[in-house]
């Protein structure tokens, strides 16, 4: 909310601004702490701080310390706190740093937000956003740089949200405060001073829809997050040399919108599934066999899957930029897929 | 407190009178945990149960300082605390066996009874496991401004669990209306208390600044006291407590724990059950101390058996869930 | 070691026991630690009482307090200092009781002992297991019960077993034991008291070797720990149909033995995948993707998965029966792939 | 301990080199610091660091207290750690500009620097991550019935950390020979350690039965002594101790951390450096107390500056790792 953005007219004829990923996310959780005062947020350094990324500057400035609450480092802690709350008549948002910190707090999302809603019969809810980093390619290293969204969409219970453009921050986050149920909210650390178009009206975007980024004859590149620009890129290189590609955004790969992704490879024909998680039993595998079994008989080459490279981030510039897909690697895939290479 | 000098003071009537029932939750407990036994040994309850039986006077005394409408977390070793907070046996045996009559429709068991309509947000099966949930429904309370209180139960053992200490250091930040209690009860399943932990057990909350009040756990006025004392400072919200109840497990780990010498002696078990017997010190008491008719206390004992015996019959005919169930429950 | 075994005598003329999946596991240990004084183990309860299944009775005499030690219940402490130990000449095998309880020490397992190598440029090494339990139909709910062994097969720097038999557990761990990189063992609760022949000579079996359970022609069917007697048990009826299953234990899930698994698919030209861990962003998608893509041009059907059900672990058995895959629900699936159904 | 008394009693020739020595060493780091944040400044290197400019007496006090074969623990603000240990610049240099001739190939940058020929098993990004890998070294040590000592650095703000009580309490238990170092420097991250942290630090290892040494951080003189008792307790295996070691960053939480003001002021800044700086305050004792000339420590200035000139050079001539890099060291 506050540096002021441009504001330009859509084809919609509805107002709408070119902000960053960044603010998207401040403004999605700035207007539902408006509408709901029992929405809160919990972290390290989310108040005065507005986090090491400033995606939450101002908002200790508008709703309080009693509401943007600054906690000592202690992921399980505030975690558990944050469930505990959830069951109670709260909504709050836990923001994790680092994704990578996650596994500090695997106990409280998956052995007990995760689950205390069934196992209580349905009696209790736990109306939990975790907000999580993830993302390589910023000199992080290992234990700065993972990007671990596939363990949740793995457990029952959770849903998974991995936006990849502003717009689609905006309306998943809010959509996710809303929800009755633990949602992990993964951000990619590189796409937060990226731009986009946002409106000014309110809106929210519903989990487990699919949306057709570039519409494509070809092959299907279906990637999540990070890596939606990836596809899109790769796109750009491929219509130069004559091949159509369309690329799908699942946006929430926990609930997955199988349907749009069948269908898509039913009409191309061939696939690449992109994701930022390392490729080995990661989400690449669960997206190439959802479309290996729906789409099988449609398929004229096998779904290839490009995750990042399984091997723990390396710190150096010349090997980190080697372990994730690039425009230019996803292109020449496509291009062998495509028998133009 | 705690002390037998209480004993020659003689309480006021409605003293008594929540002193006598407070001898009837006791006797329920003490027969619901018989009967799960009984239940496992005849092969009619599914899977494993952790017994209570001489830990009643914790989970009576703490939750007779509790509103309804406060919040308490629990543990494996929960039925008391469960029973103790105002949940029915009938319902209760139908969640243990498994039944779509249970508090939680049989998805949940033993070890995850959850009432939230006596405020008890669930047992746990990972030890340590509800000490934020139990924080941070604290926090509710402060947030939304009323004046509920929140008490996590938890055995010794969970004193090896960095998250206590991770949100003890919050909830006295923030002084939230929390109250830690620790059953020390000797063991961790198979092992002394004193072989897991090191220093001293009151030390630990005390050093993020969270008072500790230990006490004698077989008595339950004794339990009560400290409870009050705590409960008050945390609904005056002048921030989280810690009580170190001093009690002992009469049966084993679980159900299937029968031989137990190589851990502890039987000697040791028969000086719990002759000395420090819960209900024994507090029916001597009511007698002696209060001259209440000792026929009151044996009418109570056989009323606890009649219902416990009606809600094992209730749970036994009750129906298994539907096989559609399965798949509910997951996404509220 | 504790109780005698009748002593039979097999094809290959060798001394072979029948000894159980414990008595094989706690055999592994007593062989590593009486030829390794650097073998040592840590957990709960691990004991004098051997942990609460028993399986490691009796070590504790041989080889005494100091070499089987008992812990605190602080799984991220005990696993912790495991890799301490192991960085440092000491060769741990952490005991978590409950598989379940890996959610308390995935920071320990993931971000330190997974990383240590490959951050340290190769300097540092930690050969570390930690050993845990998988499987449901218990009655033990939804925090006793979880397969989270996909969760560690996403992360390069681990290694993950999965025995089925009482000779792969006992010469996976003893392999394990003598790796320099931290394994993750399952060993499922319910194959504690199966029984298998177990050769009297030492043995280890290397990872990432599949091993063909049964030999079939008409479908493959790819298990892993406990599903491995669900197929065997489904390939058995399909046999009385005149459908001929090949059921195939890749015994590993990192290292993954792709070859074998493709080379059965191709044969067959079918596959069912079954994994008692969730099925959603499992192994059965992993192992569902590589097929598809390894076998591509061979297959007559989609690969199909059988995981656990997508829901918490239920305690109830009128409902936990029906989360995990069963050799009459697999036969039932092998023949509608047959076109038989 | 740290009193300025001890400033009058003139030191013993071995000792007097000890303290000269101690002084290049705080030289080598405070120039090495510098050198990082030029770098950062100018583009020259990947990502962030974290200087640990005005700690550099903690470092080198704990680190005078052990032998080359002794272990320890960093952190993400590690430089100092790691150079009081034996590592050299050169090499410091390439691992922070993530070149092949560093100590981790390049693979591990400033937040994983490890050493093991030095006995430093590596900084740490994970805060309080390495609690448990130094209480596992000291189980090595042990084990193996060598007399090594281990060393966990941490800042205060690890204390938030539940694994650091559930190694303290188990390294407790097993009188193992590891000493917990805090380097509270008020701040984590922006900030104030009081707004984190209930209660008193000290009494965090206290209640787990762990002597806590509570020392002037900027003083390298008495960090040392109080290191040397916890280091002998140590080696005598008579269990761990904990240091507390009241010190500053000088710089922001990391180089990028430019304008502070709104969590700390620049004055709080100002002061410590006038008054607390630990070269400063060594210095002054090496002259007054010691009688030295001031011109041996000018020399070992202008050293110190010379070797991390040097290793910049190295550093940044240095070529990066092969691709064929990218997937080495996975596995062993
Ligand atoms: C995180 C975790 N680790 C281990 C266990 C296995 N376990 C169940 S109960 C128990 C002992 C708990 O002892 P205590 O906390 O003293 O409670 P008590 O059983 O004595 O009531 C253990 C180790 C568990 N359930 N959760
Ligand atoms: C588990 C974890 N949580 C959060 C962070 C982010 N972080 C990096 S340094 C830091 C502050 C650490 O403060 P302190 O321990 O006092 O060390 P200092 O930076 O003051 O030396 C934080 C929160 C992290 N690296 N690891
Ligand atoms: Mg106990
Ligand atoms: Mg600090």
């Amino acid at each position: 909310m506050s540096t002021p953005s441009p504001v330009a007219a859509t084809s919609s004829g509805k107002a709408t601004r070119e902000i960053t990923f960044a603010q998207a996310v401040r403004e999605a959780l700035a207007e539902e702490m408006r509408r709901d005062p029992r929405v809160i947020i919990l972290g390290e350094d989310v108040a005065e701080a507005g986090t090491p990324f400033k995606v939450l500057s101002g908002l200790v400035e508008e709703f309080g310390q009693d509401r943007v609450i600054d906690t000592s480092i202690s992921e399980a802690g505030f975690t558990g706190i944050a469930v505990g709350a959830a069951m109670t008549g709260l909504r709050p948002v836990a923001d994790i740093m680092f994704g990578d910190f996650l596994t500090l707090a695997m106990d409280q999302i998956v052995n007990q937000a995760a689950k205390v809603h069934y196992m209580s019969g349905g009696r209790l809810r736990v109306p939990l956003v975790v907000r999580a980093t993830m993302g390589a390619t910023r000199r992080s290293a290992a234990q700065h740089s993972q990007s671990l969204h596939a363990w949740f969409a793995h457990i029952p219970g959770l849903k998974v949200a991995m936006p990849s453009t502003p717009y689609d921050a905006k309306g998943l986050l809010k959509a996710a405060i809303r929800d009755d149920n633990p949602v992990l909210f993964f951000e990619d650390k590189l796409m937060f001073q990226a731009r986009g178009p946002v409106p000014s009206e309110e809106y929210t975007i519903p989990f487990g829809v699919a949306e057709i980024k570039r519409e494509g004859a070809d092959i299907s590149l279906v990637a999540t997050s990070s890596m939606v620009q990836v596809a899109l890129d790769a796109a750009s290189i491929l219509e130069r040399e004559g091949i159509s590609a369309e690329v799908i955004d699942p946006r929430t790969i926990a609930p997955l919108d199988r349907g749009t992704l069948v269908e898509s490879a039913r009409k191309t024909g061939r696939a690449i599934v992109l994701d930022e998680g390392h490729e080995q039993h990661g989400v690449t595998a669960e997206i190439a066999s959802v479309i290996g079994e729906g789409a099988f008989y449609y398929l004229d080459a096998p779904v290839t899957r490009m995750g990042a490279m399984d091997v723990p981030v390396p710190f150096s510039p010349a090997l980190e930029d080697l372990t994730v897909p690039t425009g230019e690697r996803v292109a020449a895939k496509a291009r062998a897929l495509c028998g133009r290479a | 407190m705690g002390d037998r000098a209480g004993a020659r003071r003689k309480p006021a009537r409605a003293d008594l009178d929540r002193w006598v029932a407070a001898y009837g939750l006791m006797a329920t407990i003490r027969a619901f945990e018989e009967s799960v036994n009984q239940l496992y040994i005849t092969a009619k309850m599914p899977g494993l149960a952790h017994l209570c039986t001489g830990q009643e006077a914790v989970a009576v005394g703490v939750c007779m300082a509790l509103g309804p409408r406060d919040y308490i977390t629990s543990t494996h070793r929960g039925h008391g605390h469960c029973l103790a907070k105002g949940a029915s046996p009938d319902r209760m045996f139908a969640e243990l066996l498994g039944k779509a009559a249970g508090y939680c429709k049989g998805k949940g068991g033993s070890m995850h009874i959850a009432d939230p309509a006596t405020g008890n947000l669930g047992a746990n099966a990972i030890v340590g496991g509800s000490a934020g949930i139990a924080t941070g429904a604290a926090l509710s309370a402060k947030a939304l401004g009323d004046d509920r209180v929140s008490v996590c139960f938890f055995g010794e053992g969970a004193l090896g669990q960095g998250l206590l200490y991770e949100v003890m250091n919050l909830a006295s930040l923030w002084k939230l209306p929390v109250i830690y209690v620790c059953e020390n009860n000797l063991y961790s399943e198979y092992t002394l208390y004193t072989e897991t932990a090191a220093g001293s057990l009151r030390a630990r909350p005390e050093a993020f600044g969270i008072p500790v009040l230990e006490v004698d756990g077989q008595d339950v006025r004794a339990v009560y006291a400290a409870s009050e004392e705590a409960v008050g400072r945390a609904r005056r919200r002048e921030g989280p407590a810690a009580l170190l109840c001093n009690t002992y497990r009469y049966y084993g780990h679980h159900v299937g724990d029968i031989s137990r010498s190589y851990y502890r002696s039987r000697e040791e078990e028969e000086r719990w059950k002759a000395e420090r017997d819960p209900l024994e010190i507090h029916r001597r008491w009511l007698i002696d101390g209060a001259g209440l008719d000792p026929a009151v206390l044996d009418e109570l004992d056989n009323r606890a058996r009649a219902e416990v015996a009606a809600g094992v019959e209730f749970g036994l005919a009750a129906p298994y869930p539907e096989p559609e169930e399965v798949d509910r429950d997951v996404y509220a």
